[in-house]
């Protein structure tokens, strides 16, 4: 069974259909990427997965369990925690504040200390401006913070939207280290959108091609990064 | 001199009734954002259950102190019921739209509640009983501060540190805080969004309540419209400390208070809002944010 | 289509039954219990609590199929690939062969109506119109440019108290009162808006609010220059090429007055929202930073709209004063704001045929409902919330003006 | 420039001539968005000048404007997070940029005479073109908000090139684009340059940055570290240090 | 054909206390008349319409009003509102009875000859207030308070002139205080420091009450005097032992007088409770109208003016008619004070 299925998952803002039957599935332990052009639909399977943008048919089961009809809070209950793009730190709450509510639902003090210095270990400069309001944060320090809030969470299942936009290349690779060393460390399963392509599909073990709101295109991350339609319209080859 | 201390302690305790109001009203206004101009009603709604309790009550003959706090309890209860439903009703099913939209559905809100008020009670002024003992040991300064205008102070002054402490330290403070920036983010962290917002209500409803209960006592009368001015004068003192800042509510409400009462010492009463208004516009140019509001520049 | 699929099950059932005992214990003080504290006593009243249970039980169920009916109906619009969320007013409204017809039957009952009508009812007729024109002036300044004004009453008093006073004491007719009130309220619309302009959103709020009630408190406090509370009386109607007018006649003139008027609001405000100040003005809503880095002068911009709509609430008062022949600070009162702000977001802000319908129904509404007598209130508040819950965007929703064909392809023009 | 303790600008200077593009880069937080900040007024430096001579004209300092005055003396900025007017239209969002060259007031608006309509028509106009040159004129009518992020992007920049401007300042404008969108907006700066646009332009997407820029400035902690032509600056060892890290290919295997 | 008389004021909201009353005795009196088979066998039918005190609903009342031919009306409530719909009546030759409007323009100016009113003005009841407080509670220093309102601050306005004209007292303080505010303890701090030894207020109970309480807790037992609109049980409920020894003025008692009584026991029998404010001055009006309307034998209003004008009436408040500004003759005002909770007259 795989830890999270979409299965003919449609969806629409308003009356614009960005998303067509959409199935898709992650198995536990993977790295899934997500890639498409701008306005493929991406960002919006993660909103639907995380219960944002409620689907309009179709069903989504993580750990078997339906979750389509749920509120976005009893899904990221579940062990389901997403990275939105652009961000959404709280602007007003410190750095410190939102790596704590990143660990809301947790109950284990010890453990969210541990994790503390983890992401603080991973991302110096966050210790530095833990009193600073997050809103105050440069676009790379924020994405460093978005990230750490969703460790804090200690999912299951990651969903990072883009989560290199934004950043210095140095950190841009610091961060799919960090990627794959939570999938190797924690066994995190992650779905990850991204625009770096050949980045995304060196770290992946699998992938999924999106066009005009539709998959067209499913299969191991290596033969992605073979394939020449791919390269040419992904890849900027 | 002499008269100075008086003015001043006048000055403060109109400021810590305003403050009473003011911090319900900054809590909810901080979450979500809405000028909540039904929050005075709740006060009434408060007050009344207050009235309407202890007048049940006293058909059996309960010693003071239990009035007061069985009064206290009714007003806290049914106006924090009111809160909640009111948000349930007119505040939740308008998420996501305009703004305004809100803002009318609680200028409604307002309008409604104080007429169903009038309807099942009464439109006149009635009696508010003197549930707040005098205290003998304040007699000798009856003239500058009496048993009531303690209380208040005292009051104002608990409240906001409970309401600081639970807003910073606790669970749902922060959840509260989160909630009020970012919405969606809130949610993708697990909080219940929903809940959480009742809980504000409840809270500051529940606040409210308090404030009723007190100020009525204090002031001796009720009816179903005062509300109205405890509410724009609760807004304008939230504002003039920085919205959505617990200490700021009460520091603006003091402002607004000793303004209000240096105006009408030593100036005039005619024009004693004038002076308020006047201020605030003074103060808003030069911290735009109120006293204690953040004033950073927006990061772009 | 078939009729949606709506059924209640148990499960509504409790839930309605839940929702009716709640309201029940909600009510209980008030309903139930009737005090009389100067007598110490109360009177108890049960079958209120019956009442309230019944209508709450079956609002409850009928709100609950309302939703059932309406998720039904979103489903399968989905499937067909149907717009969603659209207003059936709007689509009324934009449906080509609708919009003539609607209109000219408008026009033609606005021009007749005083023939076919009471006085007493073109008296209410002005009123409201009174109301449209102010909802437009307001509708620049909140709809538009989306700054929250909540003492727009206090420029409609300045209007009606240039009138007054400069009728009181140089007999100035009410043609010329006219310009020299709006002026002057712009002028105060400046005056006022110079210091507060740099404030965001809620905080121009209640500095507004501040200011109406300072102007309210200025005219009832200052007795030499206002007349105070007692007001000011005998203003004199408009005159018609000094003819006297029967009580009947003039107010048939001041209804083809305001008409016309209203008709040069509409004309005007549209030609505003369709220019270049009215596209800053809208930007300015949306994104104050991204304006100024796009070279719009905040300030400036926002004070013409600010002064503009103080303009029309100066010429609404001068003929509310003119109108009713007698003002007083009291009719000047923060309550007065508010409708005034309902009218413009019921309307849809931006929207001015919304505008003008709302205005039409917020301000006739109560008028009809006069037999309700106390009831006539709580209806008014329950109708607020009502609407927005409903129509959360109000009646009818602004459309973006569209400069090109849809569809057509410009690429072949020169770059 | 300090907030609150924190240095964010420290006596950072940088040239720009006429129909170069300038890239600016560094680590995050190294103050790059708070530069552009300065320069377009919405923050005021505490020291230094920032000045701007106009091709024939005579120079002019720029610090102690206000964000509109400077956009009217010809620089233009996009921002990094998104800055659109949502609710508006794609053609409108253009037409606002066009605001600061058109002059069409209060009573212009209500007699719509000849001058006003002409101006309209030559703002749509310009509009138009505008957008096609950017790709975007088949969305004209789409509320801004509708857009694909990488579509937002161009109309940022559409909106920009409104103003007119002498100077387009850039922040980040591949960010969140994929490679061969990355490479569509190469060839768009390219042309903007080769009309005699000067450009400055902040971007983390290096092969971008070295393929256009005439010249980089590299700034770390709001100081500059380095700056020479996209050569020097790869080998430089403390930009390699502070920012690009150790080289690493990024082509696809 | 009926006799249509319009009854109009405020009749719900806060004010409908003050309004509702007017109704009453309008229902009453045109009851009692069409009992007897209604005037030359024409019935009363009265056409009640709420103005809400507000000068630009007033206005439309009045246009309804005749619209549906109405050609006297009992009313308006408040003197705003009066003032705005008179212009309208006048033109339409309508006669217009107030028992509670008091402003005293109404009379005085002369615009309305249309115009009469069953209630003393405010600068008569000023007078009293003035004299009384010189003469009888021997004050030297006079403060005088209101409530900014159209009612209290009309009245404060002659006590203010009186204060000032009389070379023996000093005005101490002249003040609005802010109605519905929380708290006065900073007026009362400023009255005590003005050294007053009396304090004249115009307005209506509630403020009364919270002044009085406050002065009272502050130990100031100077005399406090005020008028009509603190005349009310009310005010003696809500202040409890601190409403003790304030003096008001109001309508002279009418419990003696047998007309007064009966109306006032016809209204317990008809409506099972107390009358509320105005009740005696509507029901003063509402006799005297349709005293008016039989004389002159129906509403053609010179007649009906000649015989408010003319003809003396029995009422409550005893045998009177209207001078020719549209003021009763005769003396309808008592100065009362709180004796054991109840307000007793003095004079
Ligand atoms: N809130 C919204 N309202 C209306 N349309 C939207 C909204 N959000 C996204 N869309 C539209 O839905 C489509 C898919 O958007 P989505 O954000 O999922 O794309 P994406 O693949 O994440 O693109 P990008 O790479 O730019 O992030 C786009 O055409 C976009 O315009
Ligand atoms: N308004 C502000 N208030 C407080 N600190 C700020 C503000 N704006 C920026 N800063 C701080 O200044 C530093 C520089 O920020 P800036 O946005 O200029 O970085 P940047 O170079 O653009 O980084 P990035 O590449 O990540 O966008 C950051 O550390 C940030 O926290
Ligand atoms: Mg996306
Ligand atoms: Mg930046």
């Amino acid at each position: 069974m795989p830890l999270l299925e979409l299965r003919d998952v449609s969806a629409a803002y308003g009356n614009i259909q960005v998303l067509h039957e959409i199935s898709l599935q992650v198995a536990e332990g993977e790295i899934i990427t997500l890639i498409g052009a701008n306005g493929a639909g991406k960002s919006t399977i993660l909103m639907c997965i995380s219960g944002v943008v409620p689907p309009r048919r179709g069903g989504i089961f993580f750990k078997g369990k339906a979750i389509h009809n749920l509120p976005p809070e009893q899904i990221v209950r579940l062990g389901l925690c997403q990275v939105p793009e652009g961000r959404h730190i709280f602007p007003g709450l410190t750095v410190r504040e939102n790596l704590d509510l990143g660990a809301f639902l947790r109950r284990d003090p010890v453990g969210i200390r541990d994790d503390l210095d983890y992401v603080y270990a991973l991302f110096p400069i966050l210790y530095e401006r833990r009193h600073q309001p997050g809103g105050n944060l440069s676009g790379g320090e924020q994405q460093m913070l978005a990230i750490s809030r969703a460790l804090m969470a200690k999912p299951a299942l990651l969903l990072l939207d883009e989560p290199s936009m934004g950043l210095a290349p140095l950190v841009t690779r610091q961060i799919f280290a960090i990627i794959r060393r939570i999938n190797r460390e924690h066994n995190t399963t992650i779905l990850l959108v991204e625009q770096k392509a050949s980045m995304a599909l060196k770290t992946a073990h699998r992938g999924y091609v999106l066009e005009n709101g539709r998959i067209v295109l499913a299969d191991q991350a290596g033969m992605l990064l073979a394939n020449e339609d791919i390269q040419r319209a992904y890849l900027g080859v | 001199m002499e008269y100075f201390v008086e003015l001043f302690f006048s000055g403060l305790t109109r400021g810590a009734i305003y403050a009473l109001i003011a911090l319900g009203y900054t809590m909810v206004y901080g979450i979500i954002g809405l000028i909540n101009f039904a929050h005075g009603e709740i006060y009434m709604i408060g007050a009344f259950t207050a009235l309407i309790a202890a007048t049940v009550l006293s058909l059996f003959n309960l010693p003071l102190p239990a009035l007061l706090f069985l009064s206290l309890a009714a007003a806290v209860i049914w106006a924090s019921a009111y809160g909640y439903t009111i948000e349930r009703v007119a505040y939740r099913p308008l998420r996501g739209a305009p703004r305004l939209s809100p803002l009318i559905s609680a200028i409604g809100m307002s309008i409604f509640l104080q007429n169903y008020v009038l309807l099942a009670q009464t439109p006149d002024f009635i009696p508010f009983p003197a549930l707040i003992p005098e205290f003998a040991a304040l007699e000798p300064y009856a003239g500058v501060v009496g048993s009531s205008d303690l209380v208040i102070l005292l009051s104002t002054a608990l409240i906001m540190l409970l309401l600081s402490l639970f807003i910073k330290f606790t669970r749902t403070g922060k959840a509260m805080r989160a909630t009020a920036q970012d919405r969606t983010m809130a949610a993708l962290v697990g909080i219940n969004v929903n809940r959480i917002i009742a809980a504000t209500f409840v809270v500051g409803s529940a606040l409210a309540a308090v404030g009723g209960l007190l100020i009525a006592s204090h002031v001796g009368q009720i009816n179903c419209f005062i509300g109205f001015i405890a509410g724009i004068k609760a807004f304008t003192a939230a504002v003039l400390g920085g919205i959505g800042s617990i200490p700021g509510a009460v520091l603006g409400s003091l402002i607004l208070g000793l303004t209000e009462s240096f105006a009408t010492g030593y100036v005039s009463s005619d024009y004693e809002d004038v002076f308020a208004f006047s201020l605030l516009v003074l103060i808003l140019i030069f911290r735009p944010a109120g006293l204690l509001g953040k004033t950073s520049t927006e990061k772009v | 289509m078939a009729a949606p699929n709506v059924r209640l099950t148990w499960g509504d059932t409790g839930r309605a039954l839940l929702t009716s005992l709640w309201f029940v214990f909600l009510t209980f003080p008030f309903l139930a219990v009737k005090i009389n504290p100067a007598e110490q006593t109360v009177l108890w009243r049960w079958p209120n609590l019956i009442h309230v249970a019944v209508t709450t039980f079956l609002l409850s169920l009928a709100a609950c199929l309302y939703r059932q009916y309406r998720e039904a109906r979103l489903d399968r619009k989905t499937e067909d690939d149907l717009p969603v969320g659209h207003n059936p007013l709007h689509l009324l409204w934009t449906r080509p062969g609708v919009r003539l017809p609607l209109l000219a039957g408008a026009s033609a009952i606005a021009l007749v109506f005083p023939l076919l009508f009471s006085t007493y009812q073109t008296n209410i007729m002005i009123t409201a119109l009174l109301y449209v024109m102010l909802g437009l002036g307001l509708n620049i300044v909140v709809g538009v440019a989306g700054l929250l004004d909540l003492g727009y009453v206090a420029f409609y008093a300045v209007g009606a108290y240039s009138y007054a006073l400069l009728n009181l004491h140089f007999g100035i007719g009410f043609w010329t009162a006219l310009p020299l009130g709006a002026l002057l309220a712009a002028l105060f619309g400046i005056l006022l808006g110079f210091p507060v302009l740099r404030l965001r959103g809620d905080y121009l709020a209640i500095v507004t609010l501040g200011f109406g009630e300072i102007i309210r408190l200025i005219l009832e406090n200052w007795n030499d220059f206002s007349h105070g509370p007692s007001g000011i009386a005998n203003i004199p109607r408009p005159g018609f090429f000094g003819l006297d007018l029967s009580l009947e006649g003039s107010i048939t003139y001041l209804y083809y007055l305001m008409l016309g008027l209203v008709l040069f609001t509409v004309f005007v405000v549209n030609r505003l929202q369709n220019s270049r100040i009215g596209r800053a003005w809208f930007a300015l809503r949306e994104d104050e930073i991204a304006c100024q880095a796009m070279g719009i002068d905040k300030t400036r911009t926002k004070l013409t709209a600010f002064a503009l709509g103080a303009t029309w609430a100066g010429m609404a008062g001068v003929i509310f004063a003119a109108k009713t022949t007698f003002i007083n600070p009291a009719s000047f009162t923060f309550l007065e704001s508010a409708i005034i702000l309902c009218i413009v977001v019921l309307g849809g802000m931006g929207s001015i045929i919304g505008v003008i319908l709302a205005a039409l129904l917020l301000i006739l509404l109560p008028e009809y409902l006069r037999p309700l007598a106390d009831y006539r209130m709580l209806a008014f508040g329950t109708v607020l919330v009502a609407m927005m819950v409903f129509r959360p965007r109000g009646l009818i929703s602004p459309v973006r003006r569209t400069y090109t064909v849809r569809g057509r392809t410009i690429s072949d023009e020169p770059a | 420039m300090e907030f609150g303790g924190i240095r964010a600008l420290d006596a950072f200077d940088l040239q720009l001539r006429q129909g170069e593009i300038v890239a600016l880069i560094g680590p995050n937080g190294a103050g790059k968005t708070t530069f552009f900040n300065c320069l377009t007024g919405l923050y005021r430096p505490t020291r230094g000048e920032l000045l701007l001579t106009p091709p024939g004209g005579e120079t002019r300092g720029l610090v102690g404007l206000k964000p509109n005055e400077i956009t009217e003396q010809g620089l233009a900025r996009t921002f990094q997070n998104i800055r659109l007017f949502p609710r508006m239209t794609v053609l409108e969002n253009v037409m606002i940029g066009l605001h600061c060259r058109t002059r069409a007031g209060v009573l212009g608006a209500i007699f719509r005479g000849p001058a006003t309509r002409k101006e309209e028509k030559e703002t749509i106009a310009a509009s138009l073109r505008l957008l096609s040159k950017t790709g975007l004129a088949d969305l004209a009518d789409e509320p801004a908000r509708n857009l694909p992020y990488g579509a937002q992007r161009r109309l940022e920049i559409a909106r920009a090139l409104a103003t007119d401007p002498l100077v387009l300042l850039l922040d980040e404008p591949a960010a969140g684009m994929n490679p061969q969108e990355t490479l569509e907006l190469d060839e768009l700066i390219c042309r903007l340059r080769d009309e005699g646009l000067s450009i400055l332009l902040i971007e983390h997407d290096m092969k971008l940055v070295m393929s256009l820029s005439d010249h980089i400035f590299v700034m770390d902690y709001g100081r500059k570290i380095a700056e020479g032509s996209p050569v020097e600056v790869r080998r430089n060892p403390e930009v390699i240090k502070a920012y690009l890290g150790e080289e690493e290919s990024d082509a696809p295997a | 054909e009926n006799i249509k008389i319009g009854v109009a004021g405020a009749h719900s909201g806060d004010l409908a206390s003050y309004g509702l009353p007017t109704v009453k005795a309008a229902e009453l009196v045109a009851g009692d008349i069409n009992a007897r088979g209604g005037i030359n066998g024409r019935q009363l039918e009265l056409l009640i319409e709420d103005d809400a005190c507000k000068p630009e609903i007033a206005t439309n009342t009045a246009t309804k009003l005749i619209s549906m031919g109405v050609k006297v009306v009992i009313g308006h409530i408040c003197s705003g509102a009066t003032k705005a719909a008179l212009p309208i009546y006048k033109e339409a030759g309508v006669i217009v009875i107030s028992p509670s409007a008091t402003n005293t323009e109404l009379t005085l100016s002369g615009d309305y000859p249309n115009f009469y009113r069953t209630i003393f003005s405010d600068n008569v009841q000023a007078r009293t207030i003035v004299d009384f407080t010189i003469n009888d509670l021997a004050a030297k220093k006079i403060a005088i308070l209101h409530d900014k309102g159209d009612y209290g601050k009309g009245l404060a306005e002659f006590a203010k002139t009186y204060v000032e004209e009389d070379e023996s007292v000093e005005l101490a303080l002249y003040e609005g205080v802010t109605p519905g505010a929380v708290d006065y303890s900073a007026v009362v701090q400023k009255i005590k420091r003005s050294g007053a030894d009396a304090v004249i207020y115009g307005g209506y109970h509630p403020e009364a009450s919270k002044i009085v309480t406050q002065m009272r807790r502050k130990k100031m037992t100077i005399p406090f005097v005020s008028d009509d609109g603190v005349k009310d049980d009310t005010f003696i409920k809500i202040a409890g032992e601190y409403a003790e020894g304030v003096y008001a003025t109001g309508p002279i008692d009418v419990t003696a007088n047998p007309i007064g009584k009966a109306a006032r026991e016809a209204h317990r029998r008809e409506y099972g409770s107390e009358p509320g404010a105005f009740f005696d001055n509507a029901y003063t009006a509402a006799l005297a109208l349709t005293n008016a309307l039989i004389k002159a034998g129906g509403t053609e209003s010179e007649a009906v003016a000649r015989v408010l004008r003319t003809e003396d009436v029995a009422t409550p408040f005893g045998a009177l008619h209207f001078d020719d500004q549209g003021d009763t003759t005769g003396a309808t005002l008592a100065i009362y004070r709180v004796v054991n909770g109840r307000y007793v007259p003095i004079r």
